[in-house]
């Protein structure tokens, strides 16, 4: 077992016992802390696939953002997530069979898909590639991608707003 | 003059429409723009009248007016010794009674309107009379049909006027959709309506001439059927039995418009008419149709003389007259009597239109048109008596007076082809005499009785205040003399009345024959070997004889009341009461067609309401109640028995509805089971 | 320049803009919309302009792909048919919004759909393409039906579901005609092509199915006429419709029946339709006389005029009738094109005639009176002399008094179909007399008698209500007076349909 | 080693329990939480993808790098619209919102 296998199991556990936690906490501040460990441990794995830049997306943007994002919403509304209320809905029973079931699947699916070789030696990583990318062939999306954005801008502060 | 016979009916089309459009500013002035065109047209007319007279060729002129795949639609004028000279006598006897009414009119709140009325009435009988194609002609016939209407209900405000311009135009309106029927079946033969092509086709005879067609069992020459639907036009404009009865009740309309519609003009019409298509009727095999003809004319000439004797309004007894002179051409043209038929027309066009104008001074002065109230009145009416009197003696065909010499015709016609029709006309002769003089007799002799209930004023205060005009005062003492752009008309027809009839003299023709008998002959005649009865004087004396015997009948009855007429009313029974009721045929059509018409309407409006419609609101109903069932049902069936197209969508939205929380995890729930379908489903593949 | 789809879509750019109008801004509102619809109809005018007169077949074709994939095109072109038939109804909806201008409720939503429903009926008229067709037909539709349900009177709502459902089940049956001819043709060729889809008659000799498509377009078609049976949603539709409303829905909406029938039920299904010919002559005889005999009953203005329009249909449909039997019998094409003549004369002259019976009851309904009972009036002719003159020749016209124009239409009709189908259409003829009888009867009840005290002070016709209904008087005498210049345009779009016929 | 199949062996239970949260959780918070989850999950399998099937134009980093951008959007607008739901209805379970029951 290599470096890479060992910081690779390492970084899956990570995440998904992060990711069990976010599920399961009953009480909704240790979940969204829960949800740090493993969206750090996504990036890690991007760092393992060689992909820096969007780590360090997935880190500033995620981590450092949403995350606190959630962390101030739920302090807003404080009095409807407390321990006293109710978590779970009715429907566990049948969610955990049909996300087992499709998990299962998946994993068939991987299991029966030969996967050949990689494909050559990675190239130098290159942001600029992911730059010229956007720029270029996905320039449609890219600006769609900012006026999303924008509209979200603008609707999140028409809906939060205090009517008056 | 004949390549400018177009603008003949243009000139009271024009009066028409400034008079309509500019009628209530000219006011007083109105009938100078009415007479001027009519005067303008009366040139026209009179110049190509007398350019055939001269033995001008026929002039025809003809235009598409529509088309229909690659067959056309004609419309035209003829110039023709028909047409010019009855466009001659109606732009003459019109411009008489135009200046007549100049007088009669005076002072009503719609003097105008009036005027506008009757140029457009002039402009349709015009076209009518020189249209070449049975289209056009169906177009004139329409227009003085409809100023036939709107002139009888000229006094609108009365109901009785009401009833009888529509009474008038839904009678008539049964003859011209007969007439329809008949030009369809025409257009369907020759493919045209071209009055030249069809007389053409039917002369030669050919294959689509003697086409017939199966009624029933019967088979019957198409040319019969159609020269007889063409005929139910000329039934109904003409008044002939059995669509007659609009005719006195047209007596509603003002005097003039009696005179120059339903006396001189427009009745006249449908003779005019057989006339121009005298050829249809004439090549049926053994001249059916013309038979047919002649005894719907004779029956209507007596009949219509039958009713006159009992009738008390002067308007009426001279209404059923017109009836019954129409009864007697239709019969000349039946029997063979071309020329003698629409001699009379021309003849009769003129006493006639005399008579109402003189009946017309006679209301104008006493203010009632019931005879019974009149009396002793040609000491008031000099000039009034004098005429009417010329008009008299020239209806009951006393010579030397026009109407001697045309019925004359008529009758001689009639001896030699149609004996029944001789003496049924003979009768009617007398009868005519009869009524005229018992008319003549309670109106302008004895002792003056006035009116117990003078009419009222046709309109109200208002009228008359919008209109500008102070309402006049009735107040009727003695009766007076009418002014002399009355009188002056009166004498000039009184004048006509007696020199008219001159043209049929014997000897003013060619061969021995008269004037009018050359100028209006039918070549089918001479093809077919049929020669016209030369003048006899034994036959002329007899039916001289036999109108004076209707005078001197009546003068004994109703003059020197030998023989008071209450005995004699007495004596015949039922049938008094019979004749003056119309024979009850009004009464009958009343019931069967007006009431039985409106019931079925009635009936048909609840039949759509409840049944059609109800039907459609059945429908509705059960799918909403079916809609209702799969509510109750929601939650237990599963029922897809929603058969009706547009529920089938909320049939299935309801049976849907449980599914529809409106919880978002449920949905995702779902959807997360559909994913795992899916990758099942490829893994199957895979 | 393609005037076609300028024409066309004139309307909709000015509900575009009417759109960027402040709602409270009614004057101005009214009057870009009359703008835009007088543009529209002056755009129509320039269709004439360039429409080659004597060519036969559709004339100023406009194509571009739509949807490739299915064989869905905008193809639009007309012929003489289409073409009048789309003069018409920019003329009265210009005039209708004229008309309009004194409506006050929602005065934005309620310009903004009769532009909608201006595109969509022209797009009826204008398209070669069934998809695109179905797409105009239906969004006829939905304008109408708000129509009648905002602006109706006290039961607009049932009047406005009845006509939605029952127009829809119709235009439903017609998908489902058309998709089946679109499967029969071969795969690789399949195509919404209407010149196409007629060339090759896909289900010609199928014998079932061609019998289904027929009955499928013949229903859509028959409840828009409406041909008896399929009328009792056009009196509640008619009555509770506002004025401009019930204008555009006489004038326009009918005729969408009566042109589906001769542009596309005649050339697609020549054999099936001869079939049934006599009984599509049946219906349309005792819808002529039904419709005469109900309308003499009625007491309310707008469902005499309502049934009237049954009773005009029904000679449209007799023609059409009269058409179909002229089917693979040479001998009567000529007559078939009469009766086409007749039936596409008798389309305008009922739009105009009714127009203006309609426009007629509105102007002393909506502003002056607030009653519709023919018997509520009597010796209206002398307190509103101008109102008269106009009300009666409208009716006059509309009881075919030669010199009008519903004479000529129905001359046409009476004498191209009386070759074909004698004995109905002498028994339609029966028709005229009852026609008669009702108007006259109206007229009397309404204009001549003594005057109700109660509209002794009713002011005239305004200058704006003279100028909707005298372009209509005008045309109705012009037009019946001299009808060739318009019968020429419109022989050669019968020769054509005749010619399908063969 | 380590070769594509790990990835998205991570990829597919980081999936299913995202899944299971969105499923269970009743508060509007928590669900977001597991959406963030599953777009986690679907992040690793454009980047592993990139890494593995198409390393030269790593139009899977671009993709992924949309995602994150979407996800920040959603949460923004869905923690909005969750304190407005809050502020009007007193409650964010997500049960108890069921405006669009028909």
């Amino acid at each position: 077992m290599n470096a890479e296998a060992l910081a690779f199991y390492a970084l899956a556990a990570m995440v998904l016992v992060g990711g069990f936690l976010v599920v399961q906490s009953r009480n909704l501040v240790h979940a969204a802390i829960s949800l740090v460990p493993t969206l750090l441990g996504v990036a890690g794995l991007y760092v393992l696939l060689n992909a820096e830049f969007v780590t360090a997306i997935q880190i500033l943007i995620y981590v450092g953002a949403i995350t606190v994002l959630i962390l101030f919403v739920i302090l807003l509304t404080e009095g409807a997530t407390g321990l006293r209320v109710r978590q779970r809905n009715e429907q566990v029973p049948l969610a955990l069979l049909v996300c087992g079931i499709l998990v299962v699947l998946f994993l068939v699916v991987l299991l029966r898909v030969p996967w050949g070789p990689p494909t050559g030696p990675m190239p130098a990583y290159n942001p600029g590639a992911v730059g010229r990318s956007f720029l270029m062939p996905y320039v449609l999306a890219f600006e769609v991608t900012s006026l999303v954005i924008l509209a979200s801008l603008v609707g999140a502060i028409v809906v939060a707003r205090r009517e008056g | 003059m004949a390549q400018l016979a177009w603008l003949v009916p243009l000139f009271p089309l024009a009066s028409y429409a400034v008079l309509a459009f500019r009628g209530r500013a000219l006011g007083e002035r109105a009938p100078y723009v009415a007479i001027g065109a009519m005067a303008l047209s009366a040139l026209l007319g009179w110049g190509a009248f007398l350019e055939q007279v001269a033995g001008a060729p026929p002039y025809v002129w003809r235009a598409v007016w529509a088309v229909g795949g690659e067959r056309t639609l004609t419309v035209g004028y003829t110039v023709d010794p028909l047409s010019s000279i009855t466009v001659a006598m109606i732009t003459l006897v019109g411009g008489l009674i135009f200046v007549y009414s100049v007088g009669y009119m005076r002072g009503d709140p719609y003097y105008a309107r009036f005027f506008a009325f009757l140029s457009l009435f002039c402009a349709g009988m015009l076209t009518m009379v020189l249209a070449n194609s049975f289209l056009l002609m169906l177009i004139g016939w329409e227009i003085i049909g409809l100023c036939s209407y709107l002139l009888i209900g000229f006094y609108f405000r009365r109901r009785s006027a009401n009833m009888a311009q529509m009474k008038a135009f839904l009678t008539t309106r049964v003859g011209d959709t007969l007439m329809l029927v008949g030009i369809m079946a025409l257009f369907w033969q020759f493919g045209t309506v071209d009055y030249h092509a069809i007389f053409e086709a039917v002369r030669e005879g050919g294959e689509s001439a003697s086409a017939v067609v199966r009624l029933g069992g019967w088979e019957v020459p198409l040319a019969t059927l159609s020269a007889l639907l063409v005929f139910g036009g000329p039934v109904g404009k003409s008044g002939q039995f059995p669509l007659h009865v609009w005719l006195p009740d047209a007596m509603e309309g003002p005097t003039p418009v009696s005179a120059l519609i339903h006396a001189a003009t427009m009745v006249a019409a449908g003779v005019y008419l057989v006339g121009r298509a005298y050829p249809l009727f004439f090549y049926t095999p053994h001249h059916e149709a013309l038979a047919v003809v002649a005894w719907v004319g004779t029956l209507t000439a007596l009949l219509a003389a039958l009713m006159a004797l009992a009738q008390d309004d002067i308007k009426r007894v001279l209404a059923y007259s017109t009836i019954s002179q129409l009864g007697f051409m239709m019969a000349g043209l039946g029997v063979l009597g071309y020329a003698a038929g629409l001699f009379h027309l021309l003849t009769h066009a003129f006493f006639k239109a005399l008579l109402f104008l003189a009946a017309g001074s006679v209301i104008h002065a006493v203010g009632t048109n019931n005879i019974k109230e009149m009396g002793g009145l040609r000491r008031f009416l000099p000039v009034t008596f004098w005429t009417f009197l010329a008009g008299f003696l020239a209806l009951a065909g006393v010579f030397p007076f026009a109407g001697f010499w045309s019925k004359d015709e008529i009758l001689l016609e009639a001896y030699h082809h149609a004996p029944a029709v001789y003496a049924l006309l003979s009768a009617t002769a007398f009868l005519t005499a009869l009524y005229m003089s018992r008319l003549v007799a309670y109106t302008f002799f004895g002792t003056y009785r006035g009116p117990a209930h003078p009419e009222p004023d046709p309109w109200t205060p208002e009228d008359y205040a919008r209109a500008g005009l102070h309402a006049p005062h009735h107040g009727h003492g003695t009766p007076h003399e009418s002014p002399r752009v009355m009188t002056g008309p009166l004498v000039a027809l009184a004048v006509g009345s007696l020199v008219v009839g001159f043209v049929g003299i014997p000897g003013t023709g060619p061969e021995g024959g008269s004037w009018i008998h050359h100028f209006l002959k039918f070549e089918g005649f001479k093809e077919a070997g049929i020669h016209a009865p030369s003048f006899s004087w034994p036959l002329a004396l007899r039916s001289l004889g036999v109108a004076l015997a209707g005078i001197a009948v009546a003068w004994l009855v109703y003059g020197l009341r030998a023989v008071p007429s209450e005995r004699i009313r007495a004596w015949v029974g039922p049938v008094y009461p019979f004749l003056r009721n119309r024979m009850y045929i009004d009464a009958l059509y009343g019931w069967v067609f007006v009431r039985g018409g409106l019931l079925l309407a009635a009936g048909l409006r609840w039949f759509d309401v409840h049944v059609v419609d109800g039907l459609v609101n059945l429908v509705g109903g059960v799918t909403v109640v079916t809609s209702r069932l799969h509510r109750l049902f929601d939650t237990y069936v599963v029922d897809g028995l929603v058969n009706l197209v547009g529920w089938v969508t909320r049939g299935l939205g309801l049976l849907l509805r449980p599914l529809q929380t409106g919880r978002a995890y449920n949905y995702i729930l779902v959807a997360a089971a559909g994913l795992g379908l899916i990758v099942l489903v490829s893994l199957w593949r895979l | 320049m393609p005037i076609l789809t300028l024409t066309l879509f004139l309307p909709l750019v000015g509900a575009l803009v009417l759109l960027f109008l402040p709602k409270e801004d009614a004057e101005r509102i009214r009057k870009v919309t009359f703008g835009f619809s007088l543009a529209t109809f002056l755009a129509s005018l320039g269709i004439l302009s360039r429409f080659e007169f004597g060519r036969p077949g559709m004339q100023l074709v406009e194509q571009a792909a739509w949807i490739p994939a299915v064989g869905i095109q905008y193809k639009v072109g007309v012929d003489g048919l289409s073409l009048v038939l789309a003069i018409l109804t920019t003329l009265l909806t210009a005039l209708s919004v004229l008309y309009s201008f004194r409506e006050n409720h929602r005065v934005k939503e309620y310009n903004l759909l009769f532009l909608l429903l201006a595109t969509g009926m022209l797009g009826v008229f204008f398209a070669l393409d069934f998809f695109l067709f179905y797409v105009f037909w239906e969004l006829t539709l939905v304008p109408m039906y708000f129509l009648i349900g905002i602006w109706g009177g006290p039961r607009r709502e049932y009047a406005a579901i009845k006509f939605f459902l029952y127009t829809l089940v119709g235009s439903l049956a017609m998908l489902l005609g058309i998709l089946l001819l679109y499967f029969h043709l071969p795969p690789g060729q399949r195509t919404f092509d209407v010149l196409e889809i007629i060339r090759q008659r896909p289900l010609a000799g199928t014998g079932l199915l061609a019998q289904l498509a027929f009955w499928g377009f013949f229903l859509s078609f028959a409840i828009k006429v409406p041909m008896w049976p399929f009328h009792t949603w056009l009196p509640d539709a008619h009555v509770e419709a506002p004025t401009a409303g019930s204008v555009i829905l006489a004038a326009i909406l009918l005729k969408l029946g009566t042109y589906g029938f001769v542009r596309f039920s005649l050339p697609l299904f020549p054999e099936v339709f001869q079939q049934h010919a006599p009984l599509v002559a049946t219906l349309a005889v005792i819808g002529v006389i039904y419709g005469a005999l109900v309308a003499m009953a009625q007491t309310d203005l707008k469902k005499l005029v309502a049934y009237s329009s049954v009773n005009h249909m029904g000679y449209v449909m007799l023609a059409v009738a009269a058409a179909a039997w002229a089917h693979g019998r040479p001998e009567l094409q000529q007559a078939a094109a009469t009766a086409l003549n007749g039936a596409t004369m008798e389309m305008l002259a009922h739009g105009i005639i009714t127009g203006a019976l309609f426009l007629v009851v509105g102007v002393i309904y909506d502003d002056r009176t607030h009653t519709r009972g023919v018997d509520d009036f009597g010796g209206l002719w002398a307190v509103l002399p101008k109102y008269g003159a106009v009300s009666i020749t409208a009716m006059f016209a509309s009881l075919g008094l030669p010199g009008l124009m519903g004479f000529v239409a129905e001359f046409l009709i009476f004498v191209g179909s009386f070759s074909i189908f004698p004995v109905f259409t002498a028994l339609a003829a029966l028709g005229i007399v009852i026609t008669a009888a009702f108007f006259l009867w109206t007229i009397q009840r309404i204009f001549l008698g003594p005057t109700n005290p109660r509209w002794a002070e009713l002011p005239d016709l305004d200058r704006r209500e003279m100028w909707t209904l005298v372009p209509l008087v005008v045309l109705m005498i012009i037009f019946g007076v001299y009808p060739k210049p318009l019968l020429d345009v419109i022989n050669l779009a019968s020769l054509d349909v005749v010619a399908m016929l063969r | 080693m380590i070769g594509p199949a790990h990835y998205l062996g991570v990829s597919a239970l980081l999936f299913g329990l995202g899944l299971y949260g969105v499923l269970t959780r009743r508060n509007a918070v928590a669900i977001l939480m597991g959406i963030e989850l599953m777009l986690n999950a679907a992040n690793i399998n454009f980047v592993a993808f990139t890494k593995f099937v198409d390393p030269t134009f790593v139009r899977g980093h671009v993709a992924a790098l949309i995602v994150i951008t979407l996800a920040a959007c959603e949460a923004v607008v869905g923690l909005a619209l969750v304190i407005n739901a809050y502020r009007h209805l007193e409650t964010v379970n997500v049960d108890q919102v069921n405006l669009m029951k028909g």
